[in-house]
C-alpha cells in the first residue's frame, strides 16, 4: 500500500498526468463532474459524481466511420481510434463495479472494438466513499464500497490518501508515480474503512428483497398491473439511462456532412419513443412498455443471462436526477418486496 | 518559400421571395450590378416560409452569413406573410446574439422587384460586413467543414 | 394544507364530480415526491403536499383529460398559467378538468440545500420559517428563504389563473425582477455571452428532460425525434447540435412560454435552460408589448400576430453591448 | 433514386460569356442521380426542348435541371416541355445561372463555380421533388351580387343573361342606389330615372335574380367556387310576397314626420314607407323606430288599412344561408360627412346644400317637386354659388380625403348648365382648382355650360360662406386669374362633397378575407392588369367600392366584372395551385398556430378519431388545408412547431437540401 | 453679405418647416384671408413665391406685414402648406440679415393702417383665446 499527504495531493497529479490523461472529480456549478486535470485544476473530492465514469469508455457519441463521397463514388475511411493512454481517478465502488457488467456485454462475441480499446487504454482509480448520500444502495448488490474495485483502490482519511493496485495496470500506474508515493502499511486504510462502514450502516435503503427478480418470475413481473400506475408520471425522457454508469444503448446513425457520411453511434434510452424503431414501427408503443423494459432488463433479463447478476450498482443517480423522482428503488419496492 | 495568405471568401446563403426579392435579384443581373459570387440565392414563395431551422442549417453546413429578403412591408404578396417574418427573424437574431454570436452575420431586407440596386448594393454590404468578421467559429459544425 | 386537500379530494370523487385526482405521491424520501392520479380514497392515503410537491401537473391534463370523466387537478398559479395556454392551444379540454387552485410561497429546492453542503438526508421538517434537516451526519437547520428554488425567488405571480375553487388564498401579479439576469447577460460582451453558453451547454446530455417536462412541448411528434425534419437527433454530437436543440426548442415555446421554470428544475446538469426563454419573454415585452403567455386563454400569441409598424430585426443592432 | 437529366442553356453568349456551360454540364453529370448532362446553345427554343423531351424519354428521366434564365421566364416553359413528354411538370427545376450568375459575374472561373453550385443545388432540390397534381374543387354556379345599385344591378344583369343565377343583397329596402336619386345625367343630360328604373325592372323580373333587398350579409365561409354565405334578411313588419305596394297604409300612416332619407331629410316620409315611387321591389317598409305600434303598441292602423293582410308587427330577422361560386362587391359611395369644413357653413344654413341634396331639389320627384327652391325660405334662387373640391384632394387624412373624386367637376357642371337652362334669371359661379374632364364628350360638355350657358368659371377656392341677416350667404372667394378676392352675395351655395366608400365596405372586406386600401376602397388584383378583380380568388369589384367613378366607367366595371364570374362560373371546376401547404395528421398537435397566421382562412380543424401509437383511439383535433384556398406562401409551416405542416413544392427537406448543397 | 437667392430660399423653407411644393394653386388661403385688400401679394403669391425663389421681394414687400397672423390661411389649407409660415419666415429673414441683427425701435413701422389691429394684439387674441 502506497500513501501521501492530501495537501500534497497536486504532486500525484501531476506525475499521473506527465504520462497520460487524467480525468477526475471537479466542482461544477450544478455538482461535481469529472474533467480533464490541467494546471490549476482541483480535484472535488466529492465522488458522486453527475455523470458516472462510463463515459470515458462508452462515450455519448463516437465516431464509427466515415465514407467520402465523391461524385458517384464512395470511399470508407476507418477511424483513427484513440490511443491515447488514460486514468480515470476518484471512481466509487459502485461505478467501478459497473464495468464488469459493460464489460460482459461488450467484451463477449462479438466484441464491440470501440468500447476495448477504450478500455485498454483506461486505467481506473477508484476511491472508497467518504461521504455516501441518502440516495446510495449498492450494498444490496453486493458491492463494499469500502473495498473499491478497479485498477487502484484508494483510501482517504483526513489528511491521507492511501492507494492500492488491484492489478498490473495498477502496479504500472503506481509504479508511475512511486516519486511522490510513500509505503504504507497494508493495514493503514483500516480505519477508514470502518468509519464507512458504520455510515454506510445508517443508510436509509437497505436489505432490498430482490428475491422475486428471478427468471422463473418473469412472466408474472412482465405481466404485473404495478407497472401502470409506477410509469403513470414518467415523462419518457432519457434522464435516468444518461446517468446510469450501467445504461449501455446506442443508435447508429449516418451523418451527412455535405463531403461525406459520418456513421456514429450515439447513447440511446429506452425511454424514448424512437428506441429500436425499425422498418415496420415500434415494438414498445407506450410509456408503459418502455419503461417497464428498462427495469425488467435491469432486474430480470440482465440477471438471466449473466449469472444472476443484476444490471444496478445503486449508484443512486437515477434517484436524484429523476424530474418526477421516480426510480428502480421505486420500483423494487413496488415489485420486489418491502424494505425490511 | 513565401505562404500566399487566401483570401478568405465567405458563403453567403440569400433567401428570397419570389414575388420581390427574387425578382429584385434578376433585376439587378438584367441591369448587370455586379455583386459577389459567393452569394447564392434560394427562392422561397415568402419570407414567412423561412423557418429558423433553415437559417441555423445554413450555418451548420458552413455559411458564414445569412440573409433573408422579402417584399417591403405592406407590399407582401399574401398581404401578410413579410410582418410575420419580421417578427420571427427579429426574435431568432436576437436570440443568437444573445448566445454571443456576431450580428453581422444575420439579416433580412426587404427588395423590391424594382429595387435591382438595392440588392446588389445589400449584397455588396453584406459580403463586407461578413468578411470582416471572418470564418463562422461560433455557429459552426466541425463535421461539415471542408478538409 | 395537505388534510384540506384529501379531505376536498375526498368528498369531490364521493359526490362524483370527478373519478379521479392529479396530485403528488410521497416519496422515497423528504423531497422526491412524484406526481400521480388517485382514484380511490384508500389511494389518497399516499397523497402529499408540502414545500417539495414542486413538479407542475398541467401536462399530465393532456393525457388525462382524453380519459373518461372529469379529474380533479390541484394547481399552483404557475401551473395554472400553463393549463390556460394548454387550452388555448386546445391541448386540453378544460371542460374535463376540475381546478382546485392552492395558493403557493413558493418551493423548496432540495438541489440549494446540497448546495450548502448537507449530504446524506434522511428527513426534513419545516419548523416555521426554517427547515430541520435530519442527515446521516447530524442535523442541520436552515432558512427557508435560502432554499427556495430559484424560479420561486424571482416568482412572477402568485394570482391563479383559472380555477373552479381555490383552496387558501389567492396571491397577487408580482413586479418581479425575474429579467435581472438575462440583462446582465446582454450587458456582456457577445464574447462574454458566447462564452457564457458555450460552458452552460457543452454540460447537456441530451436526455430531453428540459423538453418533456415543458408544458408548452406537447408535439404530438418533436421534430426532434422526427427523423424525416433533418433535425432529429438522439445525441448532440458537438456544440452546434448543442446551440442548435436549445434554441430551436426556445423558438418553439416562443410566445407560449408561461415561464413556468420547469425546464431548469429537471435538469440533470443544472443548465440555466430558463434564461433563453426569458430572453425571448423579454424581447417580446419590449418589442411588441407586455405579453404573458397563459394570462388569458383566446388572445393571439405574439408570433402568430404583427403590427404594421413592428421594428426592424435591425434592432437587434442598434441596441446592448456589442 | 431519381434519375435527372441536366439540361445547361447557353442562351447565346448570355451565359455562354461568362460561364463554361461545358465545364458545367461536365460536374453536373457526376452528381448523384443524373444521368444524363447536356447543354445547348437555347434551351427554351424549338430544338432545345426537343432535346429535352427526348432525353427525358431515352434515359426514362424523373426529374430534370435546367440551368437557364430566371425561373421567373421559362419555368412555365420547361414545365410544359416536361408535361409533354409524360413527365410531371413539377419533376422540373430551374437553376439561374443567368439573371443571377452570368451577368452579374464577368470572370468566367467565378461564373463558371458559381453556376455549378446552384445547379447541385437544383438537382438536390429535384431529388426530393415529388410529382405534383393540380387538385380541382367543383364550382357553385351561382354568383351573389353585394349592392343593388347601378353597379350591382348591371353586373347582375349581365350574369344573368349568361344564364347563370345571381342573388343581389341590398341593405335598403329597395334597388337603385344612388343613382335613383340623380336627377340627370351627364354628359347626356337624360333622366337618370328614365334610364335606370327599366334596368331595376328587368332585374326584379328576371328569371334568374333573386333580390334580397333590405338585407345584409352576415357571414362569409368557404372559397373561390365555393362560397356558403349568409344573409341576414332585416324585418321589415311587411310580407313582402303579400303586400302588393298599394300604398295605402303609407297614405293612413298617422306618423308622418320622418325623416325622409331618400330626399336626404329635407322632406318627411311616414312611419310605414315605400322610398320612391319606382322602388324595386313595391314593398312597404315599417321603420320600427318611428312606428307607434312598435314604440307604444297602440296603433296598428296599417294593419287594418291592408287589405292584403301584409302587415305583420311580430315579424323578426332572419337568416338564409346559400352557395356561391363569386361574388361581386358593388357597395358603392356616400358623399363625406362635411361637419368639419364649418367655414362653408353647412351646418349653419339649409340654403349651403351637397350636391346630392341639389339633385333632389331639382328632381320632379323631390322634395320640391323638381322647381329649384332655397330650402330656407322656399323662395327662388337667384344667385347660386358652385364649390368644387369640397374634402377632395387633401393632405392627410384630417381634413378629408387625399384623393380626387373624379366625379364633380363633371356633376357640378350638369347642374349648373341645368340652373341657367331651366332659370336664366340666374346667376351661377363655379369656383374651381382644376376642371378635370377626361371623358367622351366630357370637355364639350363643360365648355357648353360656359360658352353656351354663361356658367361664370373661376379660378380659386371659396374660404368662407358667411348667413347674413337678411338671409342671403356672404361667399368670400378668390379670383387667382384676375388677382382679386371676391365677395358674393348669393342665394344658394352647392358643395361638391368628396364622396367614400359605403361603411358597410370594411366589414364585409374582412368577412371576404379581402384587402382594402387606407382610403378603404377595395384593392384590385393588379391595378392595371386585374382591375375588376380583388386579390382574394372569387371576389370581384364592381363600381365605387373600388374607387370614385361616374356611371359610365361604373357600368363598364359592371360588366368586366360580370365578364369575369362568367369566365368562373361557366367553369366545372378550378384548377387549383398544387403547391399548397398540407397538414400530416399524425403530427398535427390542432394548436391553431398556422390557422392564425394564414391570410386566406385556408386552414379549418376537424375532430377525428386516431390509433394512437400506444395503440388506444382517441379523438383528436386535427388542422386541414383547403387546397382550392391556400395560395402556397408557408407562413404556417413555421408557425408549426411539430413541423406537421409543409409546402409541397417548397418543402421543409427540399429546401434544406439546396442550403446543403450551397454550402458545401 | 447677403444671401444668395438660392441659401435664402432654403433659410425660409426651413424656417417656416413647410414644403411650399405641396401647394396646388387653389386659392383658398388667399380666399379666405382677411387682409387680402391690404396686400400688394396675397398669401396664395407667398406660396409661389418662396418657391420660386423670389425671397428679396417678399422681404422687401410691405405685404408680409400686413398679415395678421391670424392663421385662417393656415386653418383652411387643404393641403397643408401654410402660407403664415411662409411669411412668418420671411420676416425672420429680414430681422436676421447680417448686419441688421436687431431691429430698433424706432424702425419697427408704426401702424400702416388705422383700420388694421396691429400685428401683435392679433396674435395675442389667437393665442389667448383657445
Amino acid at each position: 500500500m502506497k500513501q501521501i499527504k492530501l495537501d500534497s495531493i497536486q504532486s500525484l497529479f501531476k506525475a499521473l498526468s506527465a504520462t497520460r490523461t487524467l480525468y477526475l472529480p471537479v466542482d461544477t456549478p450544478a455538482g461535481a463532474d469529472f474533467k480533464k486535470y490541467e494546471d490549476g485544476v482541483l480535484w472535488s473530492g466529492a465522488l458522486n459524481t453527475n455523470r458516472s465514469a462510463k463515459d470515458f469508455f462508452f462515450p455519448q457519441t463516437e465516431n464509427m466511420m466515415d465514407f467520402k463521397v465523391e461524385g458517384k463514388t464512395i470511399e470508407i475511411i476507418e477511424p483513427i481510434r484513440p490511443d491515447e493512454d488514460f486514468v480515470v481517478f476518484g471512481v466509487r465502488a459502485c461505478d467501478a463495479r459497473s464495468f464488469e457488467l459493460l464489460d460482459k456485454v461488450f467484451l463477449c462475441d462479438p466484441v464491440d472494438t470501440y468500447y476495448k480499446n477504450r478500455r485498454e487504454h483506461g486505467v481506473i482509480v477508484t476511491v472508497c466513499c467518504n461521504k455516501p448520500a441518502e440516495t446510495c444502495f449498492c450494498t444490496n448488490f453486493g458491492i463494499d464500497p469500502t473495498a473499491p474495485g478497479g485498477d487502484v483502490a484508494c483510501w482517504q482519511d483526513a489528511d491521507t490518501l492511501y492507494l492500492q493496485a488491484n492489478t498490473e495496470a495498477g502496479e504500472a500506474l503506481l509504479q508511475s508515480a512511486a516519486d511522490v508515493l510513500a509505503e504504507a502499511d497494508d493495514s493503514a486504510a483500516d480505519g477508514v474503512k470502518e468509519t464507512v462502514k458504520a455510515i454506510m450502516a445508517k443508510l436509509p435503503i437497505q436489505n432490498l428483497d430482490l428475491s422475486a427478480f428471478t427468471e422463473d418470475n418473469l412472466l408474472n413481473l412482465f405481466g404485473s398491473e404495478q407497472w401502470k400506475k409506477l410509469s403513470e408520471a414518467c415523462l419518457g425522457c432519457g434522464t435516468c439511462t444518461f446517468v446510469c454508469p450501467t445504461c449501455q444503448c446506442y443508435d447508429i446513425k449516418d451523418f451527412d456532412t455535405g463531403h461525406g457520411i459520418q456513421r456514429f453511434r450515439c447513447w440511446d434510452s429506452c425511454m424514448y419513443s424512437e428506441f429500436t424503431r425499425c422498418a415496420h414501427g415500434n415494438p414498445r408503443l407506450s410509456q408503459v412498455e418502455r419503461f417497464r423494459q428498462r427495469f425488467m432488463h435491469k432486474l430480470v433479463y440482465f440477471p438471466a443471462n449473466n449469472n444472476g447478476d443484476f444490471s444496478c450498482v445503486g449508484c443512486g443517480r437515477c434517484l436524484a436526477k429523476c424530474p418526477i423522482s421516480m426510480n428502480i428503488v421505486k420500483v423494487i419496492k413496488a415489485l420486489g418486496g418491502a424494505n425490511e | 518559400m513565401q505562404v500566399e495568405k487566401k483570401e478568405f471568401k465567405p458563403t453567403i446563403v440569400a433567401f428570397c421571395c419570389n414575388w420581390c426579392s427574387y425578382a429584385g435579384a434578376d433585376l439587378s443581373g438584367t441591369n448587370r450590378l455586379n455583386y459577389p459570387a459567393n452569394v447564392k440565392i434560394i427562392r422561397v414563395p415568402c419570407s414567412c416560409r423561412v423557418n429558423p431551422m433553415f437559417v441555423l442549417r445554413a450555418f451548420q453546413r458552413g455559411a458564414d452569413g445569412v440573409i433573408i429578403c422579402g417584399c417591403h412591408p405592406g407590399d407582401c404578396h399574401y398581404t401578410t406573410g413579410n410582418y410575420y417574418a419580421r417578427r420571427r427573424m427579429t426574435l431568432l437574431f436576437s436570440m443568437l446574439d444573445f448566445l454571443g454570436i456576431e450580428r453581422d452575420r444575420t439579416r433580412l431586407e426587404w427588395v423590391s422587384a424594382a429595387e435591382g440596386a438595392k440588392f446588389a448594393k445589400t449584397m455588396n454590404e453584406f459580403v463586407e460586413a461578413v468578411t470582416k468578421l471572418g470564418e463562422n467559429k461560433r455557429l459552426e459544425d466541425l463535421r461539415c467543414k471542408k478538409q | 394544507m395537505q388534510e384540506a386537500m384529501m379531505r376536498r379530494a375526498k368528498e369531490l370523487l364521493a359526490d362524483g364530480t370527478v373519478n379521479r385526482v392529479l396530485g403528488w405521491q410521497k416519496g422515497e424520501f423528504a423531497y422526491d415526491h412524484t406526481p400521480a392520479v388517485f382514484d380511490s380514497a384508500d389511494q389518497l392515503e399516499q397523497f402529499v403536499y408540502d414545500d417539495f410537491t414542486a413538479a407542475n401537473l398541467s401536462k399530465y391534463l393532456v393525457k388525462e383529460t382524453k380519459q373518461e370523466g372529469k379529474i380533479l387537478a390541484f394547481l399552483k398559479p404557475c401551473d395554472t398559467y400553463s393549463l390556460n395556454q394548454l387550452t388555448k392551444e386546445h391541448r386540453v379540454n378544460r371542460d374535463k378538468v376540475y381546478v382546485v387552485g392552492i395558493g403557493c410561497e413558493g418551493k423548496a429546492d432540495v438541489e440549494k440545500i446540497k448546495a450548502l453542503g448537507i449530504d446524506g438526508i434522511l428527513g426534513i421538517k419545516a419548523e416555521g420559517d426554517n427547515f430541520v434537516v435530519e442527515t446521516l451526519y447530524g442535523n442541520q437547520t436552515v432558512a427557508k428563504t435560502d432554499v427556495l428554488a430559484e424560479r420561486c425567488v424571482v416568482c412572477k405571480s402568485r394570482k391563479l389563473m383559472t380555477y373552479d375553487e381555490i383552496l387558501g388564498e389567492d396571491g397577487e401579479v408580482i413586479n418581479s425582477n425575474r429579467f435581472d439576469m438575462v440583462e446582465k447577460l446582454e450587458n456582456m460582451t457577445a464574447d462574454e455571452r458566447f462564452a457564457f453558453w458555450q460552458n452552460e451547454l457543452s454540460r447537456c446530455i441530451r436526455c430531453n428532460a428540459c423538453r418533456n417536462v415543458c408544458p408548452a412541448c406537447t408535439c404530438e411528434k418533436c421534430v426532434f425525434d422526427n427523423v424525416n425534419s433533418g433535425i432529429a437527433n438522439t445525441a448532440a454530437a458537438d456544440s452546434f447540435e448543442e446551440k442548435m436543440f436549445h434554441v430551436i426548442r426556445a423558438f418553439h415555446v416562443a410566445g407560449r412560454c408561461t415561464d413556468c421554470g420547469e425546464c431548469s428544475r429537471v435538469c440533470p446538469q443544472g443548465i440555466p435552460l430558463h434564461l433563453l426563454n426569458r430572453k425571448f419573454i423579454k424581447d417580446i415585452n419590449e418589442l411588441y408589448g407586455e405579453y404573458q403567455a397563459g394570462e388569458d386563454t383566446d388572445s393571439k400569441g405574439p408570433l402568430t400576430n404583427f403590427t404594421y409598424d413592428d421594428c426592424e430585426p435591425s434592432i437587434v443592432h442598434e441596441r446592448g453591448v456589442e | 433514386m431519381q434519375r435527372i437529366g441536366v439540361f445547361v442553356c447557353w442562351c447565346g453568349s448570355n451565359i455562354a460569356g461568362t460561364v463554361d456551360v461545358h465545364k458545367v454540364a461536365e460536374a453536373l453529370k457526376s452528381e448523384p442521380g443524373v444521368v444524363i448532362a447536356t447543354q445547348y446553345q437555347y434551351m427554351c427554343s424549338e430544338a432545345g426542348q426537343t432535346l429535352i423531351k427526348d432525353a427525358i424519354r431515352d434515359h426514362k428521366l424523373t426529374g430534370i435541371v435546367v440551368c437557364s434564365c430566371s425561373p421567373r421566364m421559362h419555368e412555365a416553359t420547361f414545365r410544359k416541355t416536361a408535361a409533354a413528354a409524360g413527365l410531371n411538370p413539377y419533376m422540373v427545376e430551374i437553376a439561374n445561372i443567368r439573371e443571377q450568375c452570368s451577368w452579374i459575374h464577368k470572370d468566367m472561373e467565378v461564373g463558371t463555380e458559381k453556376a455549378i453550385i446552384l445547379g447541385r443545388a437544383a438537382i438536390a432540390k429535384v431529388h426530393l421533388n415529388a410529382p405534383l397534381v393540380a387538385g380541382e374543387s367543383p364550382v357553385v354556379k351561382r354568383a351573389l351580387v353585394i349592392g343593388g345599385g347601378i353597379a350591382g344591378i348591371q353586373t347582375a344583369l349581365d350574369i344573368a343573361d349568361a344564364g347563370f343565377p345571381v342573388d343581389i343583397v341590398e341593405t335598403k329596402p329597395t334597388i337603385g342606389g344612388k343613382m335613383a336619386q340623380i336627377d340627370k345625367t351627364f354628359p347626356t343630360l337624360d333622366c337618370a330615372a328614365c334610364i335606370l328604373t327599366p334596368k331595376m325592372v328587368d332585374a326584379a323580373q328576371h328569371d334568374k335574380i333573386n333580390i334580397y333587398a333590405y338585407s345584409e350579409v352576415a357571414e362569409v365561409k368557404g372559397f373561390v367556387g365555393n362560397f356558403s354565405v349568409k344573409i341576414k334578411q332585416k324585418a321589415r313588419m311587411v310580407d313582402p310576397v303579400k303586400c302588393t305596394g298599394c300604398g295605402l297604409c303609407v297614405e293612413k300612416c298617422p306618423m308622418k314626420k320622418v325623416p325622409n332619407e331618400f330626399n336626404l331629410g329635407m322632406d318627411k316620409r311616414s312611419a310605414i314607407y315605400i322610398p320612391f315611387a319606382q322602388a324595386v321591389p313595391k314593398v312597404a317598409t315599417i321603420d320600427p323606430t318611428a312606428c307607434l305600434k312598435m314604440k307604444t303598441g297602440k296603433c296598428g292602423l296599417c294593419a287594418t288599412v291592408c287589405e292584403a293582410g301584409a302587415i305583420d308587427y311580430t315579424q323578426q330577422d332572419s337568416f338564409i344561408e346559400e352557395k356561391y361560386g363569386a361574388i361581386v362587391v358593388a357597395t358603392g359611395y356616400n358623399p363625406i360627412n362635411l361637419d368639419q369644413f364649418d367655414e362653408f357653413a353647412y351646418n349653419q344654413s339649409p340654403d349651403v346644400v351637397t350636391s346630392l341634396e341639389f339633385e333632389r331639389l331639382t328632381n320632379a320627384a323631390g322634395p320640391t317637386a323638381g322647381t329649384l327652391l332655397r330650402p330656407s325660405d322656399g323662395k327662388h334662387p337667384h344667385t347660386l354659388v358652385f364649390v368644387q373640391c369640397v374634402g377632395s384632394r387633401c393632405d392627410g387624412a384630417e381634413k378629408g380625403k387625399s384623393y380626387c373624386s373624379k366625379i364633380c367637376c363633371m356633376y357640378t357642371a350638369k347642374h349648373a348648365m341645368l340652373c341657367r337652362e331651366k332659370y336664366p334669371d340666374t346667376e351661377v359661379y363655379v369656383f374651381y382648382i382644376d376642371v378635370r374632364t377626361p371623358g367622351k364628350n366630357f370637355d364639350e360638355f363643360y365648355r357648353r355650360a360656359v360658352e353656351e350657358y354663361g356658367v361664370k368659371y373661376i379660378k380659386g377656392m371659396v374660404g368662407k360662406v358667411a348667413p347674413q341677416a337678411d338671409g342671403s350667404l356672404l361667399v368670400q372667394a378668390s379670383d387667382l386669374i384676375e388677382g382679386e378676392q371676391l365677395k358674393i352675395k348669393a342665394d344658394m351655395v352647392v358643395l361638391a362633397a368628396a364622396i367614400e366608400p359605403d361603411q358597410s365596405a370594411r366589414p364585409l372586406a374582412t368577412m371576404l378575407t379581402a384587402s382594402m386600401d387606407t382610403n378603404d376602397f377595395f384593392t384590385e388584383a393588379h391595378p392595371k392588369l386585374r382591375p375588376v378583380e380583388s386579390p382574394t380568388a372569387g371576389v370581384f369589384l364592381s363600381g365605387c367600392c373600388q374607387g370614385p367613378k361616374d356611371i359610365p366607367e361604373t357600368v363598364s366595371q359592371a360588366s368586366g366584372a360580370a365578364a369575369k364570374v362568367i369566365g368562373l362560373l361557366v367553369k366545372d371546376s378550378l384548377t387549383c395551385n398544387p403547391c399548397v401547404a398540407h397538414s400530416d395528421e399524425l403530427m398535427c398537435n390542432g394548436c391553431s398556430a398556422c390557422e392564425k397566421v394564414c391570410p386566406y382562412g385556408a386552414i379549418t380543424y376537424q375532430d377525428k378519431e386516431f390509433r394512437m401509437p400506444d395503440r388506444t383511439t382517441a379523438i383528436r383535433r386535427v388542422a386541414s388545408v383547403n387546397p382550392a384556398v391556400c395560395q402556397g406562401c408557408g407562413a404556417c409551416t413555421v408557425a408549426c412547431p411539430s413541423g406537421a405542416m409543409d409546402l409541397n413544392g417548397f418543402s421543409n427537406s427540399q429546401i434544406m437540401a439546396e442550403v446543403d448543397a450551397i454550402c458545401k | 453679405m447677403s444671401h444668395n437667392k438660392e441659401t435664402l430660399r432654403e433659410i425660409v423653407i426651413e424656417t417656416a418647416g413647410v414644403n411650399p411644393r405641396k401647394c396646388m394653386k387653389c386659392g383658398k388661403c388667399s380666399a379666405t384671408c382677411p387682409a387680402y385688400d391690404e396686400m400688394e401679394y396675397h398669401p396664395h403669391q407667398f406660396v409661389s413665391m418662396v418657391e420660386a425663389g423670389k425671397i428679396e421681394e417678399l422681404m422687401n414687400s410691405k405685404s408680409i406685414w400686413m398679415c395678421l397672423s391670424c392663421f385662417a390661411c393656415v386653418e383652411r389649407c387643404p393641403r397643408g402648406v401654410e402660407p403664415a409660415s411662409f411669411i412668418e419666415a420671411a420676416r425672420l429673414a429680414l430681422i436676421r440679415q447680417q448686419g441688421k441683427n436687431h431691429l430698433k425701435a424706432e424702425d419697427v413701422p408704426a401702424k400702416l393702417n388705422d383700420k388694421l389691429p396691429g400685428q401683435a394684439i392679433v396674435s395675442a387674441f389667437r393665442k389667448y383665446s383657445k
